[in-house]
């Protein structure tokens, strides 16, 4: 018996639980020359706003323990170029496409999702809430009712699922969550980045020009885990766990959490093969144990008390 | 079949060429024959906790052997552990990346400008040519450093057989001086059309692309940037652009365009 | 000229800006086998609560990428025995004690502290309103209005400086920090453990049998020292800046950040004599700068725009 | 001066004595000559990303040398990566660490039971025991393990010239049956006063402490735990005692006595 890593979000079927994360993978251009895209459960492309933007000038990433810390500032192509060319490109691919999208206001988001309701190539659209390095969104990502309006919004100009991606760096993002599934999503996705900073010593310059950044990778981890588990206990629609996941290892722990899929971050700068690795492990994992469908273990941790 | 593998390779070979520069060659790596000059390889160093991988520009290959030679210098926490290499030692490998120099026309006369750890992406290109039928005597290198020690791998330059000009800040090897006056005398004093690359210290690279701006010589440029992917998706290695934007130097470089950037 | 690391917090001298953090040095015993406790700038003790507590059932730690995750549970003598063997054990060294307290309610800390006021040997009080492993506490670390109340009624009990220590499981931790500020907190410390998961994929058990617990060590050090940057610009009050510190580079960061002392937590349990050699390397690095002092530093990032 | 101490240690010896088990001797360390049997060092190991050091029994030392020894079986990412260590390789070491065995009465037999991976301490006490004047004919050292290959280093155990009942569960070698049986046995047939030194797998060590418990048999195991700090400060490394609360395996232990801790 194969084991089934397949999995389904919001209607939506996925050969296997791997994504690769907003921002980490670009358009896809770039990954294709080391692995065929076919054998992504799906890829989420990096934010795109309404206009193109060069995002923060250099330097805008950083190195820090067990992960990083970027400021790119939301550096994309804009809503038009992104439609004629980068969706284009993966029409070639079986494989799911999640644009992720950022606005400034409610508006920009609804605007941004019209536009692409008529692509049918962009299966689902993942609301950026919860980029730290722009002023941009980071309101939304903490502002319970504004994150309700935006999905509602959102849903009404875009007829195929809609995810709403939460930023960890609040109170109680289970709160945040609830909100999003009252306004109508049909997933969230979490965790965008923690805010972070480093100081060169030597010039006395903060490592990013924009002072502050997102922190990422390995590090984050246990904040990622713990987060899907708080927001599992607190909604029913399903959740992409993302945050540090660099192995099939972090994948189940996500899903034992409460994860429906994943998103592989950072680690794709490392391993920029890892997806493949990954999804050969989990199979192999699964038949050991002779667990038949990794959906099995989706929130099945077996808390203490 | 992909462009760009990660494979484990072993430390096949390490010399110890000054107290703080090292050449090491490492194999077996399936894709030595596609590797052009100018490009690079993402090496994860063990035994330091560094998040990300460091970039090396391909000093020399081996078909046979499968091998590729790099050449660095001691700078911070990964080649300090690079240089505790030893033979047998694995670390995995990401390559080929980036772009390559393009071939000079056959009629140029080739200046090849070299600072520092700048050398082996030029040496590289110098012995490319060569071997791709260029006549040496057509060749220029020009090699900087601040004093004699900063010149490394001369007898393995001289065997190439090309023209070599030696420049040393302090005048402890070869003429005294910057290695962009050397370039100017040689842009004055011949006539036939020309053409330059270079890498090195960036204060030296922005010297070159001025002056062959100034005396309207193309050319092509070796840039470097910290890298924390190497393949074009992290966005974190830019450069402005003369254009406008930012371009990246993982993925639209290393090598640019003499006038592309602003440096 | 032998440079000048000295510090001063609300009036009290400190030989040095190196204090050990609580919860990571016990009250002091261990580590006094290993180096002289008069090289600490201060040492922080155990949180001590009113009755002893056992704490949580084993395993209460998990290992991390670049960290550690604890869920101890406030673990202590209580205070009747805190004051009556472990002030005592302390009179011997010339270092600046501090005390950590917790309690369920604002009265318990007033209590705490009232006692504590009677003995000279506890030269500060920490309020640890940040404890994420026991409901205790979590609630004054989000609730700004609590935070200060706290604060105000423990300062007229404590004749001594009383800094309160805060939590970055926050929306805002400056808001935090400021209604602290407002309450007559003569310092703040940040930043406390993050809130983190992890689970063992073979018995689908969380790590610790608090389910979850609180995220230490390098791994957090950009997300303390993003807090320590936000705070510095919204209080007047002193700084003491926590959160993954290993070395002395790591120090002159929080500082330039905006710190005026730093504690050392995680590192101590795999370097336990770091605080000896840290204090050696700043002292290095400020004469191979011409730094005079190490005060010059606090707050001196050259940031961005 | 201190009492524990964080020094580097080379690696000086290293030998593979089954295909996961190695005993490897690391020099030079200040204060060989204060370490008692029980005792335990922690390592940080290179080459693996692990955050904590990994705690493991002393297994003999050499004062001269300053030199002490270490036998580990591969069971996770930080012993695999002590396996690939080779001679020269350094890494910190912090200890002496734990309480030690106490002495037996002079007129005691002497029970020594180890299982698998607790065969170091023990054979430590044994030595250290023989070298201090106890005679050899009153110590019994009872090894057990699942089969044959669980029982490693018999002619250095044999070298002691005790008296050894080797046990294993699938007969392999000596008796069949559970070290347990031998020992009750072994209560039954002597009538002196006794005492019991053991370290082992958590389920031997229970039996253990049952049977000398039941027999009113004084003595000590040597317990394990996860342990982030290994000297005290974390308290992390906790067990339940009998008489209520918690203690801890580092400091207090590892070594306990029969009956005061909840296993
Ligand atoms: C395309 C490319 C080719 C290269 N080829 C060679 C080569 O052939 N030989 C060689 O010796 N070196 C080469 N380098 C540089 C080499 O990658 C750096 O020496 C190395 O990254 C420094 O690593 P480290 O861990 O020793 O220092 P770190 O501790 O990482 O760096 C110390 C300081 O240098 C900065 N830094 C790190 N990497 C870079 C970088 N790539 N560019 C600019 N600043 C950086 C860091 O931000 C830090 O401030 C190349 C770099 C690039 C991008
Ligand atoms: C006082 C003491 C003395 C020891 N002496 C020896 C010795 O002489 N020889 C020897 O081979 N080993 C000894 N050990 C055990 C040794 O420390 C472990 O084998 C080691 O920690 C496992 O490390 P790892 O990185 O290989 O496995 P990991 O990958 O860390 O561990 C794999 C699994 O084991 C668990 N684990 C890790 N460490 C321990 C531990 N200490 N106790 C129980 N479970 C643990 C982990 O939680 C994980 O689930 C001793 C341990 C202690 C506490
Ligand atoms: C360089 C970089 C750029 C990113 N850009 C975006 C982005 O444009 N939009 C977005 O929603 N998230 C972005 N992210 C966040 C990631 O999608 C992901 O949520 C986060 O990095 C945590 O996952 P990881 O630890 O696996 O990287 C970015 C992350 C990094 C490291
Ligand atoms: C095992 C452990 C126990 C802790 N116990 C306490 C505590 O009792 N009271 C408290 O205020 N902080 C406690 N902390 C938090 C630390 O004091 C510190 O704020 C935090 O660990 C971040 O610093 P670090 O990364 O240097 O460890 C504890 C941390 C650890 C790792
Ligand atoms: S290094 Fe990531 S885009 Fe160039
Ligand atoms: S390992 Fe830290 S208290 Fe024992």
């Amino acid at each position: 018996m194969t084991p089934d890593i397949s999995v389904e979000i919001a209607g939506l079927s996925f050969k296997n639980p791997i994504l690769t994360a907003s921002g980490t993978c670009g358009y896809g251009e770039e990954l294709a020359d080391i692995f065929d895209l076919s054998q992504l459960g799906g890829i989420v492309t990096k934010t795109i706003t309404m206009k193109p933007r060069d995002g923060h000038p250099s330097p805008r990433t950083a190195e820090a323990s067990s992960g990083m810390l970027n400021a790119i500032g939301l550096a994309n192509v804009g809503v038009d170029k992104f439609i004629e060319e980068k969706l284009t490109y993966l029409e070639k691919f079986d494989t799911r496409v999640v644009v992720n999208v950022a606005g400034t206001c409610t508006s920009d988001y609804v605007n941004l999702c019209a536009r692409l309701n008529d692509h049918p190539r962009a299966d689902m659209v993942e609301l950026n809430f919860s980029c730290p390095n722009v002023d941009v969104g980071m309101e939304i990502a903490t502002d319970a009712k504004l994150a309700e309006e935006t999905v509602s919004k959102v849903k009404k100009v875009f007829s195929r699922p809609v995810i709403a991606k939460l930023s960890p760096n609040v109170t109680s993002i289970a709160d945040i969550a609830v909100a999003c599934e009252n306004g109508g999503a049909d997933a969230v996705s979490l965790i965008n980045t923690l805010v972070g900073m480093a100081v060169d010593i030597n010039t006395f310059r903060p490592r990013l020009t924009n002072n502050t950044g997102g922190l990422s990778g390995p590090a984050i981890k246990p904040v990622a885990l713990a987060c899907v588990f708080k927001v599992y206990k607190a909604v029913k629609i399903p959740i992409i766990g993302i945050g540090g996941i660099s192995n099939y290892s972090d994948v189940i722990e996500f899903f034992l959490c409460g994860a429906s899929a994943v998103q592989i971050g950072t680690t794709l700068f490392v391993e920029p093969d890892a997806p493949v690795k990954i999804v050969k492990e989990l199979k192999k994992y699964l038949s050991k144990n002779k667990i038949e469908s990794i959906r099995e273990l989706t929130g099945k941790v077996r808390i203490y008390k | 079949m992909s462009k760009i593998v990660i494979e484990n390779v072993s430390v096949v070979k390490k010399k110890k060429l000054t107290p703080d520069c090292f050449a090491i060659t490492v194999a077996p790596f399936s894709k030595v024959k596609s590797i052009r000059p100018g490009q690079f390889v993402h090496l994860q160093i063990p035994n330091c906790n560094l998040f990300f991988r460091r970039a090396f520009s391909v000093y020399s290959v081996n078909t046979e052997e499968k091998s590729l030679e790099i050449l660095f210098k001691v700078f911070g926490r990964g080649t300090a552990a690079m240089a505790s290499l030893k033979k047998g030692n694995r670390l995995s490998l990401l390559g080929p990346l980036g772009s390559s120099f393009r071939k000079p026309k056959k009629n140029e006369l080739i200046g090849l400008i070299a600072g520092g750890v700048g050398f082996p992406p030029i040496y590289y290109l110098s012995r490319f040519l060569i071997e791709n039928g260029f006549d040496p005597k057509k060749l220029f290198f020009f090699y900087g450093g601040r004093g004699r020690s900063d010149l490394i791998e001369l007898a393995r330059l001289k065997k190439l057989g090309l023209n070599s000009v030696l420049v040393t800040e302090d005048g402890s090897l070869g003429i005294k001086g910057l290695v962009t006056s050397a370039v100017e005398k040689w842009f004055l004093e011949n006539k036939g059309s020309k053409v330059v690359y270079s890498c090195g210290p960036e204060g030296m690279l922005k010297a070159v692309d001025q002056l062959a701006q100034q005396y309207n010589i193309p050319g092509q440029i070796s840039l470097e940037a910290p890298m924390p992917c190497g393949v074009g998706i992290c966005l974190g290695c830019i450069k402005p652009l003369k254009s406008g934007g930012y371009t990246r130097v993982c993925k639209e470089g290393p090598i640019f365009e003499i006038g592309e950037i602003i440096l």
